[in-house]
């Protein structure tokens, strides 16, 4: 069993990502977390495989949060849902393991966090994608 | 024989900041739209990402639960549907704040207000402005709006009377009402609406004249011929 | 004695243009703004509108199916799915097409440019701009990416260094290559490139100056501290 705390301070995509991840068969979640600080309390209490977070929480955000779990031997995913400039710098100089879309299927989540577990490292290219916009015109129609 | 480098030193001068107009012009454009975007792109990103992406995990979920769980899949769809529709407001309150108000609609709005207040609305519908700049209509939108504030604030008047003229060169919009009038005329100090109606119309090269009639006259008016800001005051 | 009334008279007609200036800048301010929301509005509305439109009503519709038809009500929801994450990817295009280009990310592309052209890259990598608007980056950004075009153009050249330096008072930005240089000093007139960055450079009161080293010496400078526009020229 691959165990599980989420930080998220959107209370419903909270909801939502605990089921989903309970929902796969080798999964547990064995903590859910609105903020920074509680998700590294219940990091210390739980002692997980990985920790889900979001970047912007009240109080201490997720790449403030993964600096700290990176002490406590406990892999960090961060999930966002934009692609913000010196965000993906600071995570990866934050040791995480994962920077992925908050919107990406769960299949996807679920995927990335076996690799993960296996000691990968997973980015999403989209959040680098930005980095190339103004080559890359995606044209919005 | 003097007097010529001095007006050759001047014009020299003149030139150079006539030239600075034209370059602080382009600079201060460059600069407005980049600041806009930035708001706007911070507002979007807040208000529609979230939920966007909560819509994508929650319908990912309830994929999931329709055999497992349907009651608990329903409510996910019914949490779904809330917040599409919640968003599609955002987008609208958005879309329509950044479109500014046309003055259509001030009427309508406007016609509510005094409705509510019991005060009867005589207004010429048939007037729509016509090659107006939506810039200029949002400032006369606004206008009427602090006029007719006024009315049911301070008139105690019965009827309200709105009227709209085009002409070739000029909007005039008058706002009158049958109530008490202005006691005296230091009304510009007594608040900040009417002096506001000033400035906006100032700013557009418009004007404001204040009179009594059954009760107050308010009469606003803008050319619609904007002319280049080079000649217009020199 | 007739020297006096003609400096007033000249003197007046400064003031007023200085005004001018002044006036006509929060005119610009207030159109451009107008104008930016409207083209954002417009976009915002014929994207996402109808994406949340659709979501809704899909969401509606998966709810009744559940019980009746469990593998449409399956299929409804994917496509939900699927039009949130284009809807909340045409967000993200939008708010990055609004936010600028940092230079940081432009680094980022400049490397891969010249790996692709098997140019090595030299930067000091700790450089990060500190207290400089999004619109100067942006600036900055853009003339660091046609330099770099230009020496994979152009060059030939083994290497290339691009270093920044930022002091109190300015940024200076220098990209240089060991290529074959350039030949002769009319490289203005041979295409846009350099021509462009020198008049995005002066743009914000900035300087370009070329000189050959190894190969080309490209030195970019600005000010930081930007002087208000009143006192630059007179
Ligand atoms: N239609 C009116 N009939 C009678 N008095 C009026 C009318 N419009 C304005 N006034 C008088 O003029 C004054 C100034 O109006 P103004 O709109 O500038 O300020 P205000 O309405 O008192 O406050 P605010 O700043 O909220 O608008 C009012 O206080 C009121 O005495
Ligand atoms: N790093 C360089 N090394 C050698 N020659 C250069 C270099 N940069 C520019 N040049 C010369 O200067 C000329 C002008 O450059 P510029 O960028 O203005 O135009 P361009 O690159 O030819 O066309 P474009 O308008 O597409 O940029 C080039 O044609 C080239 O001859
Ligand atoms: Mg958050
Ligand atoms: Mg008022
Ligand atoms: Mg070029």
């Amino acid at each position: 069993m691959i165990r599980i705390v989420i930080a998220e301070d959107q209370r419903m995509v909270l909801g939502a990502l605990g089921s989903l991840l309970s929902l796969e068969d080798d999964m547990e979640v064995v903590g859910m977390a609105n903020n920074g600080e509680d998700a590294i309390q219940l990091v210390k209490q739980f002692e997980p495989d990985i920790c889900i977070m979001d970047i912007e929480m009240p109080g201490k955000s997720g790449l403030e949060s993964a600096e700290e779990l990176r002490i406590l031997n406990c892999k960090v995913i961060i999930l966002t849902t934009f692609a913000r400039s010196g965000y993906f710098q600071r995570a990866i100089k934050a040791g995480v393991h994962g920077y992925l879309l908050k919107d990406s299927p769960s299949e996807e989540l679920a995927n990335a966090i076996r690799h993960v577990m296996s000691g990968r490292k997973i980015y999403a290219p989209e959040l680098m994608d930005d980095l190339y916009s103004e080559e890359n015109p995606l044209t919005v129609r | 024989v003097i007097l010529l480098p001095i007006n050759i030193y001047n014009r020299k001068r003149q030139e150079k900041l006539e030239q600075q107009l034209e370059y602080a012009n382009n600079k201060i454009a460059e600069l407005v739209k980049q600041e806009e975007r930035q708001r706007i792109a911070r507002d979007l990103h807040d208000t529609l990402g979230q939920k966007l992406s909560m819509i994508g995990l929650k319908s990912d979920l309830a994929r999931k639960l329709i055999y497992k769980r349907p009651e608990q899949a329903k409510h996910e769809l019914k949490d779904i549907q809330q917040t599409a529709r919640t968003a599609l407001n955002e987008v609208r309150t958005m879309v329509s704040q950044m479109r500014g108000i046309r003055l259509q609609e001030e009427l309508v709005r406007v016609r509510e207000i005094l409705h509510v207040a019991q005060i009867d609305l005589l207004v010429d519908h048939d007037v729509e402005l016509k090659n107006v700049s939506i810039f200029l209509e949002n400032i006369l939108s606004m206008c009427v709006k602090e006029a007719v504030n006024n009315v049911v604030k301070h008139s105690q008047a019965k009827t309200c009377w709105v009227m709209v003229e085009q002409s070739d060169k000029e909007i005039e919009i008058t706002v009158e009402d049958d109530g008490v009038g202005m006691s005296d005329h230091r009304y510009f100090a007594r608040g900040n609406g009417l002096m506001g109606i000033k400035e906006r119309l100032e700013f557009v090269n418009g004007t404001l004249d204040i009179t009594e009639g059954k009760g107050t006259i308010l009469k606003m008016r803008v050319p619609t011929v904007i002319k280049k800001v080079k000649e217009e005051n020199i």
